[in-house]
């Protein structure tokens, strides 16, 4: 049982690391709490069931295709409504990302009506055993790909142009307007990347788990605690903290009992919170909120 | 009292205007019903009113209901309580002091039922409340609130019943299910059932509600290796949980739900690990009950398929027996006074197309009963009780 | 003439860079210290070390006597230390009069009412902003901004002054008025310590000087002595310009 | 808007509000009610949000306090008017004791501790289980009196709670506490320096705004009659406050219970018309407040004014 626990945490830390990173990332860089996240991973969710049921792609093929609808989602949310707000007060965004989720949750129940709806791939249930323990292979695919696209995001923010400049604007963004940077079409980049990730994210839970409109929700508090946990902004940070997470998790649950593994998780939070404030794994990547 | 006054005489002008020409002598009895629309419930809510509305239509399609040498069209005044206990205690307030319902139909959820029975209850407002089955909510001494349906803790006790008569003898059970009231009672009840027909219970777990991933619960089930697993949760968490057993190849000899196996979106979900998944329905439609309306079961899915052309659920024939019930407390009352119609329902004995109904004091419906179906070739089959079974048990469950 | 201040053996490490190294000054009643050194040098970090917003690694601070090091900076604060900061970081959502009514609130708890109006008008009008009382912060100037940070500390009626670089940004005739304000302010027997880049400023104000770099105190003395110090000189300038400069005895 | 014409609109209101039960009907006493809840939320979010600028997203959490020590205080015999008190001094002195650790995080830590913390205490709550009822729920005990009687006593109750809160950030707008507040909600070494001990104020904002939510969440226990974790420790209890509190006007005295009475009414107002999509229009409205009106409704009649009496404005990150 052991072992079987520890994989157990260790192939859904991936999903988590990735409904994460984008998370971390808008509020690393822009300074926002996109309470919206989680309708983003819902909305993922969705498009992946719709590109499955009627044209038959597996959700793992069409996960570049539901990523870019998210991304000119995110970039357009941005542009229309946060960025105004973001010169009144950094704050009122959260008042603002509230708004969205409510929005888009109900959107997509009268879209799609609460019915809950799952994505089944004739691998669905074969696994590969390892001894005693075995490996679904839809979530090794995912923790995998997840890895993958961390190590993606991770190699675009330091070697592109555009990675600098996400960078440079999350560090001091009139600095980054000196250097000839718009930071608010840095935002708007930075606010399409992150919703990319969350589609990417419920690409990926697509394959795992029943799709609802109320999907998003059951992600945004693990994804509050591993984005402290890891340290606001932190890629790397975000994907090791995922897999601690769900490691906790996991062996809170087998072996404190079900139902102690959110209590744990939240204690977790607020000891790190209130302790390490920068996070467990040293210091920010991005720049100071 | 004046502004309520005031209100109502300009909507009643209002709705003398639209609806003038045809009815005037005709009475109208109002019921009120606050159910989820939207939020957590949206779904089972909007299904409870399907069974509702259905059977306010065909009422009044044969003319209505007669008390007392009177007719009346019946009215349903439907609000959203958006999933939320305080919304639908508000709403049912406006319901019956505004809107001036003298009779509920409840909402979905023991938890809203029961912020909202103490308001029905001071306004001594008749309430059926077909999905509101916690056993504490029957037991706080409410006058007021009845329900057709059985109680919470009776969830999933056909199945174990079932399950003692099977061979091979299945000896071990494993209960899980989500840390909620409902599946709460549920658990409780179907451990003390298990135990005393001879099962061992070999482990019972809850899960935080909402939970989005239960593969720690079937690692720690896997380890215990039970013959039945018996879950008390919701459609979602159960597809949830059919799902991570699946893939930890947790293959036990009966997987036993307490939630209906017939929904459609279970099978669709699940698609082939939905195979030989017994679940406990308060409603199948081989059910041979009669009543005036319907006739049966079947009747009520002809009925209910020609209206919204899809296949009944039990919510929906819960809720268009709740409305069965009523009527005919109404009409042996022959009063639609809820207090006189209450005294009647207690002292009545009768049937519905759901199955008979028998009050106690608590409003507890004594002769309620629940059905088993097990889902064979991709189709649910009634196989429990007996007498209206479809199809014999296919156990062990084959299904992967 | 008795210290007022002294700094003692103070040092501060932030993780694992040494801000402060070892410094120790004495300041004395009535006098104005310059603190001088270039960008870096930690001269901010030992303002904050006084007014207690920075723990020092080691060390002590004694005020009229006592140690201070360790209090909460609004203690230290009510007995008498006032400062500015660098970066003005005035009440923004309070007008000129509330801003500077926080100071003369709170450093004397028995202060009624129409005393803390009193104070307020009165260190308006001592730095000249009284005409703008009703403004909000961000109406000034950054002149008048800075005037406003000195009008707040001058309202908690302080017996030690901190000036952090009160003069920065601002042009010729307003740095003459700052000026002429801090000897004014003096001569009402006000303690001051100026941190400041502006040497003219230093020259025309101090007593005396102090000089940090990377965290050292490299010189202590009169204006005039402590600049024309090749050490000084070099901290500034850089060294080969430093021998230059000292040769030709071309220095301040 | 001045403090003058925030004293004759609150004359005025408080007047209707007395009123009120004589005209209308048990269901809007119940709306109003409902309104008197979240604007005394709305308060208590407006003295750790609007003067201290600490922004307690999870401030529900004294809500549900409130509420389960009411509770469990009338299960165990407690009359309600002692239960209620007795409720509002837990939730107080449960703010107290947490201040210091959370009240020195800033920005979006704090805000996102007090979350955690809301979630945390839904958890403690379920798992001890026994006296709280843990996930079953906790039924209170019935009161006898009738329905009109009863909702009018609650009516009253729920509106001297308000008109109480209200007069306390009246005080605070123009005490030393409400000084050090917006000072050191401003800038924290700031009001440091200058002698305000900025530690003792941010626990004492949070205590009051502990207590003024706690007596709302007890309040609102005595009148569901039932009470569940999920319902209690509702997130979107503060949240909606916050909104409130916003769009009426944050750091003003009045302007929470505005922003309560205009977001709830047109809030019930959207849903008796839209069933099922209320939420879609709940969440534009949102975005439609914050992106138009963010400095609040108050604010915003008020622009033609001189600037320098411009009430605070929204105080930034």
């Amino acid at each position: 049982m052991f072992a079987q626990t520890f994989v157990n945490g260790l192939l859904l830390g991936g999903v988590y690391g990735v409904a994460t990173i984008g998370f971390s990332m808008v509020w690393g860089v822009m300074g926002i709490i996109n309470l919206a996240h989680g309708a983003y991973i819902m909305m993922g969710a969705y498009f992946s069931y719709m590109l499955a049921s009627r044209l038959g792609i597996d959700p793992f093929v069409s996960m570049p295709l539901v990523m870019a609808a998210l991304f000119c989602v995110g970039f357009t949310v941005q542009h229309l409504l946060l960025n105004p707000v973001m010169r009144t007060s950094v704050l009122l965004t959260l008042a603002m990302t509230f708004g969205l989720e409510l929005f888009l949750v109900d959107l997509f129940v009268a879209l799609f009506t609460s019915d809950i709806r799952s994505v089944n791939t004739s691998y669905s249930s074969q696994a590969l055993a390892v001894g005693p323990v075995l490996i679904s292979y839809v979530r090794l695919a995912a923790a995998l790909l997840s890895l993958t696209l961390a190590a993606f995001l991770y190699l675009v923010l330091t070697r592109t142009r555009l990675g600098q400049a996400i960078l440079a604007t999350a560090l001091d963004r009139e600095a980054a307007r000196l250097m000839g940077i718009f930071p608010e079409r840095i935002y708007n980049y930075t606010a399409g990347i992150g919703a990319a990730l969350a589609g990417a994210a419920g690409s990926l839970a697509s394959t795992l788990f029943p799709i609802s409109p109320g999907l998003g929700n059951s992600f945004i508090g693990a994804v509050f605690v591993i984005t402290v946990l890891g340290g606001i902004g932190s890629v790397t940070g975000a994907v090791a903290a995922g897999f601690v997470y769900a490691l906790i998790q996991s062996f809170a649950a087998s072996y404190l009992g079900v139902n102690y593994q959110e209590i744990v998780a939240f204690g977790l939070f607020l000891a790190i919170l209130i302790v390490r404030p920068q996070g467990l794994f040293g210091k920010r990547f991005f720049g100071e909120v | 009292m004046a502004g309520a006054w005031t209100r109502r005489i300009v909507l009643g002008c209002l709705a003398a205007i639209i609806a003038a020409p045809p009815l005037a002598a005709q009475e109208t009895l109002k019921i009120g019903a606050a159910i989820s629309l939207s939020g957590n419930f949206s779904r089972e809510g909007g299904l409870l009113r399907d069974g509702y509305e259905l059977w306010r239509e065909r009422l009044n399609a044969g003319g209505g209901l007669k008390a007392g040498g009177k007719t009346y069209k019946v009215q349903i005044v439907y609000y959203d309580d958006e999933s939320k206990a305080q919304t639908s205690a508000q709403l049912t307030e406006k319901l019956v002091s505004d809107d001036g319902a003298s009779f509920v139909f409840g909402p979905y959820s023991s938890g809203i039922a029961t912020a909202t029975a103490v308001i029905s209850e001071r306004y001594r407002a008749l309430t059926l409340a077909p999905m509101a089955t916690a056993n504490s909510l029957y037991a706080r001494g409410y006058k007021y609130i009845f329900t057709p349906s059985p109680l919470a803790d009776q969830g999933l006790v056909p199945i174990l019943e079932l399950a003692k008569g099977l061979t091979p003898a299945p000896k071990t059970v494993a209960i899980v299910g989500p840390d909620d009231l409902f599946p709460n009672i549920t658990s409780d009840g179907a451990r003390k059932r298990a135990e005393s027909l001879g099962f061992t219970v070999a482990y019972t777990g809850k899960y935080p509600k909402g939970a989005n991933d239960l593969s720690a619960v079937a690692t720690q089930i896997k380890s215990v290796t039970p013959d039945i697993i018996l879950a008390t949760g919701y459609v979602q968490d159960s597809i949830l949980l059919i799902k991570s057993l699946r893939e930890l190849q947790v293959s036990p000899k009966l997987i036993g739900l307490a939630t209906a196996v017939g929904v459609q979106d279970f099978r669709t979900a699940l698609g082939p690990a939905a195979e030989g998944v017994m679940g406990v329905d308060y409603w199948v439609p081989t059910l041979t009950w009669k009543d005036p309306l319907f006739d049966d079961s079947a009747g009520f899915a002809k009925a209910f398929e020609a209206k919204y052309a899809k296949p009944p659920t039990f919510h929906a024939a819960s809720g268009a027996a709740a409305g069965v019930v009523l009527q005919l407390a109404i009409e042996k009352a022959g009063t639609v006074d809820p207090t006189a119609v209450r005294n009647t329902l207690l002292s009545m004995q009768g049937e519905t197309f759901y199955g008979p109904f028998k009050f106690d004091a608590n409003g507890v419906n004594t002769l309620a009963g629940l059905n088993v179906s097990q889902i064979i070739g991709g189709q649910p089959k009634v196989i429990f009780p007996v007498a209206v079974k479809q199809a014999d048990p296919i156990y062990p469950r084959t299904g992967q | 003439m008795s210290a007022l201040l002294s700094v003692d053996h103070v040092g501060v490490r932030f993780g694992g860079v040494q801000a402060i190294k070892d410094v120790s000054f004495d300041v004395a009643s009535g006098e104005i210290l310059g603190l001088i050194g270039p960008n870096g040098a930690g001269k901010t970090t030992l303002l904050n070390v006084i007014s207690s917003l920075v723990k020092p690694s080691g060390g002590r601070v004694m005020f009229d006597g006592e140690t201070i090091t360790g209090r909460k900076a609004h203690t230290i604060a009510r007995r008498g230390v006032a400062r500015t900061f660098q970066i003005v970081q005035p009440f923004r959502n309070l007008t000129v009069a509330q801003n500077v009514a926080v100071g003369a609130m709170f450093c004397d708890a028995g202060r009624s009412a129409t005393a803390v109006a009193e104070a307020c008008t009165e260190a308006m009008e001592q730095v000249g902003i009284a005409g703008k009382r009703d403004f909000l912060p961000s109406q000034l100037t950054l002149s008048e901004r800075k005037r406003l940070e000195v009008a707040r500390a001058l309202a908690t009626r302080p017996r030690l002054l901190l000036l952090d670089e009160v003069m920065a940004g601002l042009n010729h005739a307003e740095i003459e008025r700052i000026i002429d304000l801090i000897r004014a302010i003096n001569r009402n027997g006000l303690t001051i310590i100026v941190v400041e880049h502006v040497m003219k400023a230093i020259t025309a104000v101090c007593h005396r000087a102090v000089v940090l770099q990377f965290g050292e105190k490299i010189a202590d003395g009169t204006p005039d002595r402590v600049l024309s110090d090749p050490k000084v000189v070099s901290a500034y300038l850089g060294d080969r310009y430093a021998r230059r400069q000292v040769a030709q005895g071309a220095v301040a | 808007m001045s403090g003058k014409r925030q004293l004759i609109l609150a004359t005025v209101l408080l007047i209707a509000a007395l009123a009120a039960p004589a005209f209308v009907g048990n269901y809007w006493l119940r709306v109003l009610t409902t309104v008197f809840m979240f604007g005394v939320v709305a308060q208590g979010l407006n003295v750790i949000v609007g003067f201290a600028g600490y922004h307690a997203f999870g401030n529900s959490v004294f809500f549900g306090i409130g509420a389960y020590a009411t509770g469990i205080g009338m299960t165990l015999g407690l009359p309600v008017w002692v239960a209620i008190p007795v409720a509002v001094a837990a939730a107080a002195l449960i703010a107290a004791v947490l201040g210091w650790p959370f009240l020195r995080l800033r920005g979006h830590y704090f805000a996102i501790a007090t979350v955690a913390l809301n979630a945390a205490a839904t958890e403690v709550i379920i798992n001890i289980g026994g006296v709280t009822g843990g996930a079953q729920g906790l039924p209170l005990p019935f009161s006898s009196l009738p329905p009109t009687l009863l909702y009018r006593i609650i009516y009253f109750a729920m509106l001297a709670t308000l008109v109480l809160a209200t007069a306390i950030v009246f005080w605070l707008s123009r005490s030393r506490l409400g000084y050090a507040l917006r000072a050191l909600r401003d800038s924290e070494s700031g009001a440091e320096v200058m002698g305000v001990d900025t530690v003792k104020a941010k626990i004492l904002a949070w205590t009051i705004s502990a207590a003024m939510t706690g007596s709302a969440g007890g309040l609102w226990a005595y009148w569901l009659t039932f009470i569940e974790v999920g319902t209690a420790f509702d997130i979107s209890i503060s949240v909606r406050g916050y909104i409130m509190m916003l769009l009426g006007g944050m750091g003003t005295v009045i302007g929470p219970v505005i922003g309560a009475a205009l977001f709830q009414l047109v809030g019930d107002a959207i849903w008796s018309h839209f069933s099922g999509i209320h939420n879609l229009l709940l969440g534009a409205l949102v975005m439609a407040v914050v992106l138009l009106v963010p400095q609040g409704v108050l604010d915003s009649l008020s622009r033609l004014r001189p600037p320098a009496r411009r009430p605070r404005r929204a105080a930034e990150a």
